[in-house]
């Protein structure tokens, strides 16, 4: 009987929820479509937050910037919890075999003193940015209005912390696992004149109130932060006898490219919206008139901390070439950040 | 040294390790001020001093969560997949059975999804790095149970009825707005609040209820794919579990000022929580075709033990009652099903399940498990009346539509303390307006925060302001984006129809 | 209780009378019948005679349950208070308010 | 009832090949402990406290085993978690820091 069953073709009588068909044709759906499209409630709130009346449980208001359809964006890696948990597992997993090697070959050791300053006064202490990177992405991850960018919002949230915890892996292997490196990272962060520029950066961006508005300062900070010290760095390390600087940071390096995927299709959607999209370009222009400036010089103080340890990085130059990618990449949208605004600001 | 080789002898402790990578990330702000970076925590009342008492038993540390969630979800998908392909769905007990996994992905699925974004709420906005940590790996759970749950039903989905809207009837439908309110309730409030209403009063009291014995259930019912969704999800619930039961302990170390405020919302969440678990009643005692374990029984061994007995008296240590109403809890737990499933017999008409009389062995096991209370009070009165119209080419339905409950939202059904035969009404005037509950719990609510409670979205209200898609039942259900065959009684439904077809025997004279 | 808020918190009633016009909503409860789950809803005007209230409205719904005979003598309540209701007296005039349950037995 | 020595701690586990040396471990190092069984799931209660130790479960699976393992086996528990180490976890009442 259960055998006669299993032969027989029982055709489905749907290919996937209304919703999905109804967006994109009498189609099979992705997992990722039937995990993701829809799922944040758009009507009938029952109550007026008690601690934000002026708003809906979830209202597009929480940001300047809007979607006319909150779905016109969808992540371009399309990452849903599973295939997410999973690459990120072979990112620490590959991370870990690479600390693993440094530490059997006694690698960490045997770092230039240059570098081994440069990695705990100046980029172990980066952990606290990252942390602050968790927060502005978690209240990204509450606060947008739809599935697909909240999602994207709160793996990088997780993803953040996941970064710091890389950095402090490398802290307690540079202590020799002890957490003497990583208390000498936060007493950086806290007092270092090199690291109070970033510090500020990071606390301002995290109470600016619009998760949108939070969320491209953070990835300002990023672009230039990602471009020195994890790919021009890793490079100068490579010819400077740091090659365990280098084998480190390609991981960090790795997890920026595949940020810049969701931010940038992000920016993509916020210019392109039929309706809201000269809006959103006039605010992504304010934002980074006002917040690239501040960016540069809190990265380029860090840089000139680098500068003086290792006399041939370029770190500080780097900034520069990477402000100016920054700038191209914003214009190539449209959006153009005008050299008066970025100097008024700064 | 020599017995354990493979462990590096460098190594911190897990405890060492946990706090160096997750709790010291935290840094007190120089150029904004603590108030302007966490606007959220005071508002409410609570005071924290010492935000690095919080304890996470677990440890876990990013690295640990990715390698075993991702070792989880591999297993999960496998399962799903292999369901998939072999026709698994025909191995279900009966296609009745999806009734509750219908109920669950419209009523359930949404509410993992909002817990989700709002324990980004608490993991940005807690002042302390390690409740924002817990925090932030919940949230991350949590969307997983929403996709890991559609997941899981989207291969059913494909073949039944009932399931293909479920998202825009969470929003519309009117037994939908029960998880609905109570999660718009929990998500209006205040972190602290939140954190108890759903961290401690739901995780930690409540989600055995709906989930283990549940669970047990579908794997009773040939539902493999959701028992290992169900169990795989669970092994989350106990890290939530104990977040939860660390958050009370935490806010009630922290300061005395606390403890009245903590006790009301407990008080008040585990009433809430339990008109939700209500519909979780039902579903164990009518909707498995195989049942396996009672909404009784499960109460007992579930709350009263391991809740009440268990832990209760470790809380009475900080001056913690039992919450208020519990009482009545127990005393309805020989009937809380029993009228809900009842509730739905009446209304499944205008709902995307479908109900029927049980089956003669089904009612025998509700009178073995409910000795005191099923003959009597359900089966006399109201089974065998409606079988006698069935008989008579019948079937009773609600032609119309009921009072709700303004707090709870479910039709005011349940009984007055102590009298199965009468239902409970209570009401309460506010600003001039009259508003009616189904309970002295629901009315201590209600009057304990009126402001909050008049903005409910109460579903016959709003079909009689017109905000439903028009003035007649066809309307409405259209509005609700019904399709035929999602709702009504089981004999001659479209998946009764289907199933039989599939299984080569003959349907149920229809209805 | 003083609600704890940040900013003002005031909203109103989503279900008020004057959502409904000249109507309102009226809560009809056969208590003694446990076929029905609960009291049942209806919107009517304030002004329609209790007659019209009966024929139109309780009755067709009543009738949901086949024994449901329209000329037994049913004992009435109105919030839980005895009640005498006047064929020709409107709803409001009889005192029934908005969200008020009229109930019926015997 | 009020003695957190007597009290009733419990897990429960999914019933698979998986866990079964999970589930032998406890019963070895609790004497008082009772095992239900319910589709799918095992109950495993024992009044005051209950260990689960690594070794133990090491012993029985014939393979290194870390304690956040533990993780994929447990459904639901009543308890504290007062201990969870490297080599064990214990859960308890009465917990007072």
């Amino acid at each position: 009987m259960q055998y006669e069953l299993r032969t027989q073709v029982i055709e489905p009588i749907r290919k996937t929820f209304t919703h999905l068909v109804e967006r994109y044709g009498d189609r099979p759906a992705s997992r990722y479509e039937e995990g993701t499209i829809g799922l944040q409630a758009t009507e009938h709130f029952h109550y007026r937050p008690l601690w934000a009346p002026d708003k809906e449980l979830y209202d597009p208001a929480y940001s300047r910037f809007v979607l006319t359809d909150p779905y016109s964006f969808t992540d371009p890696r399309q990452l849903y919890y599973a295939p997410y948990v999973t690459a990120r597992s072979q990112l620490h997993e590959s991370f870990g075999k690479t600390l693993d090697y440094l530490e059997s070959h006694n690698l960490l050791a045997r770092l230039p003193e240059a570098w081994r300053q440069l990695l705990t006064g100046l980029v172990l202490p980066l952990r606290h940015y990252e942390s602050g990177g968790q927060m502005i992405s978690s209240n990204a991850c509450r606060f947008a209005y739809g599935t697909t960018i909240a999602q994207c919002a709160g793996y990088a949230a997780f993803d953040r912390v996941g970064n710091a915890q890389i950095l402090s892996r490398i802290g307690l292997a540079l202590g020799g696992g002890t957490t003497d490196a990583l208390a000498e990272a936060k007493a950086a962060w806290m007092d270092a004149p090199a690291l109070q520029g970033l510090r500020r950066y990071v606390e301002q961006a995290m109470v600016a109130g619009d998760w949108g508005v939070e969320m491209v300062a953070l990835d300002l900070a990023d672009s230039l932060l990602y471009a020195v010290l994890y790919r021009h760095l890793d490079e100068v390390a490579l010819l400077g006898g740091a090659g365990s600087y280098s084998l480190l940071a390609q991981h960090l390096a790795g997890w920026f490219a595949d940020q810049r995927r969701w931010v940038d299709a992000l920016y993509k959607a916020w210019t392109a919206d039929p309706q809201t999209g000269a809006a959103n370009a006039e605010h992504l222009a304010a934002v980074a008139a006002e917040w690239l400036p501040k960016a540069q010089a809190a990265v380029t103080q860090l840089t000139a901390a680098i500068d003086e340890l290792v006399p041939d990085a370029g770190a500080v130059g780097a900034v520069a070439a990477a402000a100016d990618s920054v700038t191209a990449s914003l214009a190539a949208l449209g959006v153009t950040v005008s050299a008066q605004s970025k100097e008024e600001s700064a | 040294m020599t017995a354990t080789p493979t462990r590096p002898a460098r190594k911190l402790s897990m405890k060492a390790r946990y706090s160096a990578l997750t709790r010291d990330l935290d840094w007190e702000p120089s150029y904004v001020s603590s108030a302007e970076m966490f606007p959220y925590t005071s508002f409410e009342g609570i005071k924290i001093h010492d935000w690095s008492k919080w304890e996470d038993p677990f440890r876990l540390t990013v690295d640990a969560y990715y390698k075993y969630q991702a070792e989880k979800d591999k297993r999960l998908y496998a399962v799903l997949d292999g369901f998939a392909q072999s026709q698994g769905h025909l191995s279900l007990s009966q296609a009745s059975y999806l009734n509750a996994m219908k109920i669950f992905l419209g009523g359930v699925t949404p509410l993992e999804y909002q817990a989700h974004r709002n324990f980004a709420f608490l993991s940005r906005h807690f002042n302390g790095p390690g409740p924002r940590f817990a925090a932030l790996c919940q949230s991350q759970d949590e969307i997983r149970h929403a996709q890991t749950e559609i997941h899981t039903l989207s291969n059913y989905n494909k073949y039944y009825s009932g399931m293909h809207s479920f998202l825009k009837q969470h929003d519309r439908v009117w037994y939908m707005s029960v998880p609905k309110s109570y999660f718009d309730d929990a998500l209006s409030a205040g972190p602290f609040e939140f954190l108890i209403a759903i961290g401690f009063s739901f995780e930690y009291l409540l989600t055995n209820l709906l989930f283990v014995p549940f669970m047990s259930g579908a794997s009773f019912n040939g539902d493999l794919p959701t028992m290992t969704f169900g169990f795989s999800a669970q092994s989350d619930e106990s890290r939530h579990m104990t977040l939860g039961l660390e958050a009370i302990k935490f806010l009630l170390e922290q300061d005395e000022d606390n403890v009245p405020i903590v006790q009301e919302w407990v008080d008040k969440w585990f009433w809430r929580g339990y008109r939700v678990a209500a519909i979780v009643a039902q579903m164990l005692d009518y909707m498995l075709p195989k049942p396996v374990m009672s909404w009784k029984e499960a109460f007992e061994l579930y709350f009263e033990k391991q809740m009440l007995e268990g832990l209760f008296p470790d809380l009475e240590y900080y001056g913690i009652k039992p919450p208020r109403h519990v009482q009545q809890a127990i005393d309805e737990k020989e009937a809380l099903s029993h009228f809900v499933y009842w509730v739905f017999y009446n209304f499944s008409f205008a709902a995307n399940f479908t109900t029927s009389i049980p089956s003669t062995e089904h009612q025998a096991w509700l009178a073995e498990n409910y000795p005191d209370t099923f003959v009597e009070y359900f089966q006399k009165p109201r089974w065998d009346k409606a079988q006698r119209i069935v008989d008579n080419g019948g079937r009773f339905f609600f032609m119309g539509l009921p009072q709700l409950c303004q707090v709870c939202q479910i039709p005011m059904t349940f009984p007055e303390p102590g009298d199965l035969n009468t239902i409970c009404q209570r009401t309460s005037d506010y600003n001039g307006e009259h508003f009616n509950l189904c309970s002295d719990g629901c009315k201590w609510i209600f009057d304990r925060e009126p402001e909050k409670y008049v903005q409910a979205w109460l579903p016959v209200h709003q079909i009689y302001q017109g905000n439903c898609g028009g003035p007649t039942v066809p309307d409405v259900l259209a509005w609700y984006g019904m399709q035929e065959g999602d709702g009504g009684e089981i004999a001659g439904s479209r998946d009764e129809v289907n199933w039989a077809a599939w299984h080569g025997t003959p349907a149920a004279k229809e209805a | 209780m003083a609600l704890k808020t940040i900013g003002t918190y005031e909203f109103p009633s989503r279900s008020r009378q004057e959502l409904y016009g000249e109507d309102m909503l009226v809560h009809v409860w056969w208590k003694d019948n446990p076929m029905f789950c609960a009291a049942a809803t209806f919107r009517a005007p304030q002004a329609m005679s209790w007659a019209d209230f009966r024929a139109a409205i309780v009755d067709p719904w009543a009738s949901s349950d086949p024994d449901y005979d329209a000329s037994h003598d049913f004992s009435w309540g109105l919030d839980g208070q005895p009640f005498t209701p006047e064929p020709g007296t409107s709803l409001a005039d009889l005192g029934i308010g908005h969200k008020h349950t009229v109930s019926f037995w015997g | 009832m009020n003695d957190p020595a007597t009290r009733m701690v419990s897990v429960d586990l999914q019933e698979n090949e998986e866990n079964r040396a999970v589930i032998e471990a406890i019963e070895a190092d609790n004497p008082d402990v009772s095992v239900r069984h319910m589709p799918g799931v095992v109950k495993i209660e024992a009044p005051g406290r209950l260990v689960i130790k690594r070794e133990s479960v090491e012993e029985r699976l014939g393979r290194d085993w870390e304690t956040h393992e533990f993780q994929m086996a447990i459904i639901t528990l009543a308890g504290n978690i007062t201990e969870w180490d490297d080599d064990e976890i214990v859960l308890a009442w009465n917990a007072r820091r």
